[in-house]
């Protein structure tokens, strides 16, 4: 039974946010999908438990042979990405339920709830998927839903962004299915692991076909995750959204794609393979032009949801650089880089979102002072700045070390100048609301010490998220030696 | 619009033929081509010339969009609940549904009502969807 | 278990925190301070007796964050200062700061940095070092900026950027060095060994990208230039900084570097000590030259510091045991020596509030003990026998002649030279300028601030004549290492 | 080469794909992009389903008997086609809505327009 | 300019499309890789397990009811997304 739970997983969440829709009251949708989500973490858990005893759980569904039903693959990777995913989705909505009623009208509310089950049951459904085309569309669902909970705001912005990330996403999309419908062509599977068991004797016939198929995937998923040259919807997009909106899409979605990039050139073609084309070096490319630009861009915002938005741009290019290196530790850092990011990022997020409503405007050099109101909340944000500049112990200073001692191992030892020049770039833009926010005298005088605080209870769920983050960090050890696709 | 004689006419003619023609798609769907999605469209498109033809109110008086939705999601639920006793019922050992004698109506377990679950969903989206374009607000 | 070695590190951090959440009244925050210091200094004795080369292993995080305290002879020698010239600093800067209020942010800080670099002081290897080292970079960013002006946040905002480039090349090198040689952990005569053989161009890379990142702390020439801009900062904690925290264990990290982790038998091997000589004696002459021309009294110190640190990395890139001694001796006799320049401006710039060379005509005579105890630790610094400047320097010169390089010598002499020139000066204008007709009563600053002064100058005074017991120490410590 | 006169059905797949991209990318009315993005799902579908086809074999409906396994066409991709096909209709209809809401905001649906028009109504 | 460029970007596209399927198996061939033990099991067993006479309705909601159920989903969504859209 307990092999069964992903599928449990995804059922439930669509279920309720089904039954969701028949239901008036704001507050039972709260408590309904609160629930929901929280049962679907406690399931995570016994999950990863058992993956953690036998190393695979593979279940097919609609058939019990994996040929003809759909097949869901839960490695350690996909379990662990899935525990934190739902984690953070859980935090995110008790995040909300205090201070969503600021942004969006009573009448919108519930629909963020129920978009937000279909959003999580499509994310996981992504990860924990072996079929090519079942992962299709899961990814239309995903984009649908998050279209959605962007809109939530009704401001000419989030229409616009929207717009913009619809049209980009839906090429992706088409070029991702375009992709599918060669590689069926060519093995005739939808199984990515019976694929990858054609592929492997067959690729040297259609050499051209699957540069073809790399390519279309890797720029397919690219639009989705927003890595560099593609991301100009993301900004828009994540910055405009109300702020649990933009944690959950900065934090979770657009890392769903490249975790399906990865199952793609790494389980159905293999390291091999896919080493053998040129596809590996224009990843690289774009990971480390994403690592530089997006902090640069990050460095020039003048407001604070847009500055966090791109530096995910550039976190993303950690990512995919961690992917283009093409060895397998490469590989378990992204993954790792996947969960630290995660939980970060959407702490960040939260927290900004607080900085604004506490404010009242999005601008940076608002934020002076900030530290005299609120020390602890800035505290924690401080926290999430120190792992993305790289304090050693953070998840961001060891993805840091690990893809630097990477490029040794592949030697391409000027590479870690560039990990190393973003982290810097890093500094450059996180400090100064820092700095400005607890010291300077002219920036604190007339702020009240700790006007009007915010209950502790309010700030549990960021800082929950934080201290998974250390706990992660501390952990890195044992986890980074778990993940491999 | 100003609603003609001849249309409305023809429409008492017409539309419970469409209607008719998407239930037997529907229910069709296990023996011919056609299936719920296809059959649901039928419903749809039936709904949304009664709207063009006899108005918003009539079909509202019917087919009010509580209603609809209610349909929607009572719908989806049962689907949901049938598939995920059919995804467990191979790990559970649980009964599978009779298949019936082959080429009937009443064969092939699941797939029947599945079918009209969806059929219902699909019609019941696509007149709300029609009905928000054309007045562009909820 | 030895996790007494813990107590100096987390005392002060406690202890800070503490008076940062709880903000306790005037008196008995400095009654507070005052004894946590005291303690602390008492912990380290505690731990040069009992706990020498012991262990304390903190977290493994993997196999290379393993974070362990290893506290030896060098290290102890360090603590001992750090924790020695905190005490005064500590009296000096009640007086100094006054009554104002929200100091208890400053002291906060103030007593963080104390563990941090004590913790800097103990660690066993380079991963630990590295991560107090940012610590300390973090904790004393906002001593720097503690007048909170606009200047004061430049000041601190290129302190941090040149501290975080440093540690960003020093990252850099040790994981270069991690990918070689799979350790990090601190042993007299380097972890390299013969790995240098075959690919000596990686360890030149990484001993100058640590010489150099570890060099941005030490006031290293071309990173230099944050020392003299952080003079923003109030007189103690530019004391502390510039005389003893940060400056002091840039260089003791490089010391680490130079004769614990790659060993001075690689680093000859690779040559790389030729360029960083070039550089560590341009820092000396650059210094000094600059230190003439500041009409702020702060600042002429503040270059002054930059070129006595070239001394003490003199002793870091000529590898002869007595100019190890030379330089370690330094290194002790230039904090006492410094921290007593600096008291005295600073007494002067809280009495008088003069900060400027012409301003202070004839303030001898308004406060002799003051100038007086200037007068010693400047004669000190010049290097006239017998004080222990001259000590330090002698053993330097030494040094650089056994391994046959005439420039050392000459250089020191010259910059002796330059030494007197910015120093004699002040005296010469504090005694002498001004009109000796007129009377003026003698105002000299009150005890905190005036025993410290005149301890610190006897201090200096008494080690000039009697260094041997430091030598020695030194002497074992530097026998391990030739 | 041939194979490309040989695999009309794909090349025509393709050219339509290229077609609809030309009228996503070139034009800056809105509901002519989206007639693009509807033109490309299309040729995506017309080229999974010629993956299906084989020649001289009959649609995978049991008619009386059945009539052995090589005599049926591979029945995969259409099944996987309907899917798609109903996907690409909703995205259609959302982005038709979104165009409907972006012209009571703006009164065009030119999207160069609108999106210059950022900066004035930051509200 | 535009227009040249997105010219120019179509045409390169539709070039490497045509790449890949003049390396793809011919068309309508009945040994092409896509005819393979999948869809012969498919087209054995379905009427048989399923009992439907029409194979592709047996896949989508039998074999492959993941899929359709998601699609489904899909359509909800759409509808939510697009209520919330028009509500004032």
């Amino acid at each position: 039974m307990i092999n069964y739970i992903p599928i449990i997983n995804i059922l439930i969440l669509i279920l309720f946010s089904f039954v969701m829709m028949l239901i008036k009251k704001n507050n039972i949708v709260k408590f309904i999908s609160l629930a929901s989500n929280v049962f679907i973490f406690l399931l995570s858990i016994l999950l990863v438990k058992k993956v953690l005893i036998e190393e695979v759980i593979t279940l097919s569904i609609g058939n019990p042979s994996n040929l003809l039903g759909i097949e869901f693959y839960v490695g350690k990777s996909e379990a662990l990405v899935g525990l934190v995913f739902t984690f953070v989705m859980v935090m995110i909505l008790w995040y909300s339920k205090f201070n969503l009623e600021k942004e969006v009208e009573e009448n919108r509310l519930s629909f963020f709830y129920i978009l937000i089950n279909i959003l999580l049951a499509s994310l996981l459904g992504v990860i924990y998927t072996n079929d090519l085309f079942n992962s299709y569309v899961f990814i239309e669902v995903s984009t649908l839903s998050a279209c959605g909970i962007i809109i939530l705001k009704d401001k000419k912005e989030n229409i616009k962004a929207t717009v913009k990330y619809l049209i980009m996403s839906t090429i992706g999309s088409g070029l991702v299915l375009m992709a599918i419908a060669y590689i069926y062509s060519i093995t005739g599977h939808l199984n990515i692991s019976n694929i990858h068991e054609i592929i492997i004797n067959n690729y040297q016939f259609h050499r051209n076909a699957v540069l073809i198929i790399l390519g279309l995937f890797t720029v397919g998923l690219g639009i989705k995750s927003a890595v560099f040259p593609l991301h100009s919807w993301l900004p828009d997009a994540h910055s405009s959204a109300p702020t649990p909106a933009s944690a959950a899409l900065s934090a979770l979605v657009i890392k769903v794609y490249v975790f399906m990039l990865m199952k793609v050139l790494f389980r159905m073609f293999s390291y091999e393979i896919v080493n053998s084309f040129i596809i590996m070096d224009i990843i690289l490319l774009l990971g480390s032009m994403g690592m530089i630009f997006g902090s640069i861009m990050a460095i020039m915002q003048k407001e604070l949801k847009r500055m966090v938005a791109y530096s995910s741009v550039a976190q993303m290019g950690y990512i995919v650089f961690g992917i283009g290196l093409g060895t397998i530790s490469g590989t378990a850092i992204a993954i790792y880089h996947i969960i630290g990011h995660a939980v970060t990022k959407s702490s960040l997020f939260l927290i900004s979102g607080l900085f604004i409503k506490k404010t009242g405007s999005k601008k940076i050099e608002d934020l002076k002072g900030i530290g005299r109101e609120m020390p602890f909340t800035l505290g924690l944000f401080t926290l999430g700045a120190f792992s993305m500049v790289g304090i050693p112990i953070l998840p961001g200073f060891i993805s840091k070390w690990y893809l630097s001692l990477t490029c040794i191992e592949v030697g391409r030892v000027p590479l870690i100048l560039i990990i190393l020049a973003s982290s810097l770039l890093n500094l450059l833009y996180y400090f100064p609301i820092v700095i400005n926010g607890y010291f300077g005298n002219e920036n604190l005088e007339g702020k009240i010490y700790k006007s009007k605080k915010i209950p502790f209870v309010r700030l549990l769920p960021i800082f929950l998220l934080v201290l998974s983050m250390i706990v992660i960090g501390g952990m890195s050890y044992n986890l980074i030696g778990l993940f491999s696709i | 619009m100003n609603k003609d004689i001849i249309l409305k006419e023809v429409g008492k003619i017409i539309i419970p033929l469409v209607q008719l023609f998407g239930i037997y798609v529907i229910i069709n769907g296990h023996l011919s081509p056609g299936g719920g999605f296809s059959g649901g469209t039928v419903l749809g498109t039936s709904l949304i010339i009664m709207h063009l033809i006899y108005g918003e109110d009539l079909v509202r008086s019917i087919y009010s969009r509580k209603k609809l939705l209610v349909g929607i999601s009572s719908s989806l639920i049962f689907y949901t609940i049938i598939k995920g006793y059919s995804f467990l019922s191979y790990e559970l050992e649980l009964p599978h549904p009779p298949l019936g004698n082959f080429g009937s109506i009443l064969s092939a377990g699941f797939i029947l009502p599945l079918n009209i679950a969806v059929g219902i969903v699909v019609a019941c989206v696509f007149y709300i969807i029609f009905s928000i374009f054309i007045k562009d607000e909820v | 278990m030895n996790l007494e070695i813990l107590l100096p590190i987390l005392l002060p951090l406690i202890v800070g925190l503490a008076v940062g959440i709880l903000k306790p009244s005037y008196d008995k925050r400095n009654k507070i301070i005052i004894a946590t210091t005291v303690i602390n200094f008492f912990l380290v004795l505690y731990i040069l007796i009992f706990k020498t080369n012991k262990i304390l292993h903190l977290i493994k995080i993997n196999e290379f964050l393993d974070l362990y305290l290893y506290p030896d002879k060098t290290g102890i020698i360090f603590a001992i200062l750090v924790s020695s010239l905190w005490i005064f600093t500590t009296f000096y800067s009640i007086d100094y700061m006054g009554r104002k209020n929200n100091l208890s942010k400053f002291f906060m800080f103030f007593l963080i940095t104390e563990g941090i670099t004590l913790g800097i002081a103990f660690s066993g290897n380079l991963i630990t070092l590295y991560l107090f080292y940012e610590l300390l970079t973090l904790s004393t960013f906002p001593l720097v900026i503690e007048k909170g002006s606009e200047l004061a946040l430049n000041a601190g905002k290129k302190y941090l950027i040149y501290s975080f480039c440093g540690a960003t090349m020093v990252l850099f090198g040790v994981i270069l060095l991690f990918s070689q040689t799979q350790n990090l952990s601190f042993i007299p005569g380097g972890i390299v060994g013969s790995l240098v053989y075959g690919n000596k161009d990686i360890f030149l890379m990484v001993y100058l990208l640590l010489f150099l990142g570890f060099g941005v702390k030490a006031a290293l020439v071309p990173f230099h230039s944050w020392l003299p801009s952080a003079m923003v900062a109030p007189t103690p904690v530019s004391s502390l900084l510039h005389a003893v925290a940060v400056v002091k264990s840039g260089i003791f990290a490089l010391g680490r570097m130079t004769y614990y982790v790659l060993g001075w038998k690689v680093i000859e091997f690779t040559e790389g000590n030729k360029y960083t000589l070039v550089l560590v004696l341009l820092t000396i002459l650059m210094g000094s030259f600059l230190a003439m021309h500041q009409e702020n009294l702060k600042r002429r110190l503040a270059y002054s510091t930059i070129s006595q640190l070239g001394y003490i990395m003199l002793a870091l890139v000529v590898f002869d045991s007595s100019s190890y001694v030379g330089g370690m001796l330094h290194m002790l006799f230039h904090a006492t020596i410094k921290i007593t320049l600096f008291f005295c401006v600073g007494a002067i710039m809280h009495y008088e509030n003069k900060t400027e060379l012409h301003e202070i005509a004839g303030i001898g005579k308004k406060m002799p003990k003051t100038m007086i105890s200037f007068t010693v630790a400047s004669i000190c610094l010049i290097g006239i026998p017998p004080t222990n400047g001259f000590v330090s320097k002698w053993f330097l010169a030494i040094g650089g002649l056994e391994q046959g390089s005439y420039l050392v010598p000459i250089i020191l002499l010259l910059s002796a030279f330059f030494t007197a020139g910015y120093l004699i000066p002040v005296i010469s204008t504090a005694f002498f300028k001004g009109n000796p007709a007129q009377e003026v009563e003698i105002s000299e600053p009150n005890n905190f601030m005036l025993v410290p002064i005149i301890l610190l100058a006897s201090i200096n005074v008494i080690l000039g004549f009697f260094p041997n017991a430091i030598i020695d120490t030194i002497q074992l410590a530097a026998d391990k290492l030739f | 080469m041939d194979i490309i006169l040989t695999n009309y059905f794909e090349t025509g797949a393709v050219i339509l794909f290229g077609v609809g991209f030309a009228t996503l990318m070139l034009h800056r009315n809105l509901i002519k992009k989206i007639i693009g993005m509807n033109i490309m799902d299309t040729a995506i579908f017309l080229f999974f389903i010629a993956k299906g086809y084989i020649k001289g074999k009959d649609a995978p409906i049991i008619i009386n008997s059945f009539k052995g396994v090589d005599s049926y066409i591979n029945p995969i991709p259409s099944a996987l086609m309907l899917t798609g096909i109903v996907v690409a209709v909703t995205t259609t209809a959302f982005a038709l809505a979104l165009t409907i809401k972006l012209y009571n905001h703006y009164q065009t649906v030119d999207l160069e327009v609108i999106l210059r028009m950022r900066g004035e109504n930051n509200d | 300019m535009r227009k040249i460029s997105a010219s120019l970007i179509t045409i390169i596209l539709i070039s490497i499309l045509l790449i890949g399927v003049s390396d793809l198996p011919e068309f309508g061939k009945e040994n092409n890789p896509s005819n393979n033990i999948l869809s012969k099991t498919y087209i054995e067993n379905t009427s048989k397990e399923t009992g439907a006479a029409n194979i592709v309705t047996g896949i989508i909601l039998d074999y492959r009811a993941l899929d359709t159920l998601m699609e489904a989903t899909v359509l909800f969504s759409g509808v939510t997304v697009i209520i919330l859209l028009f509500k004032v």
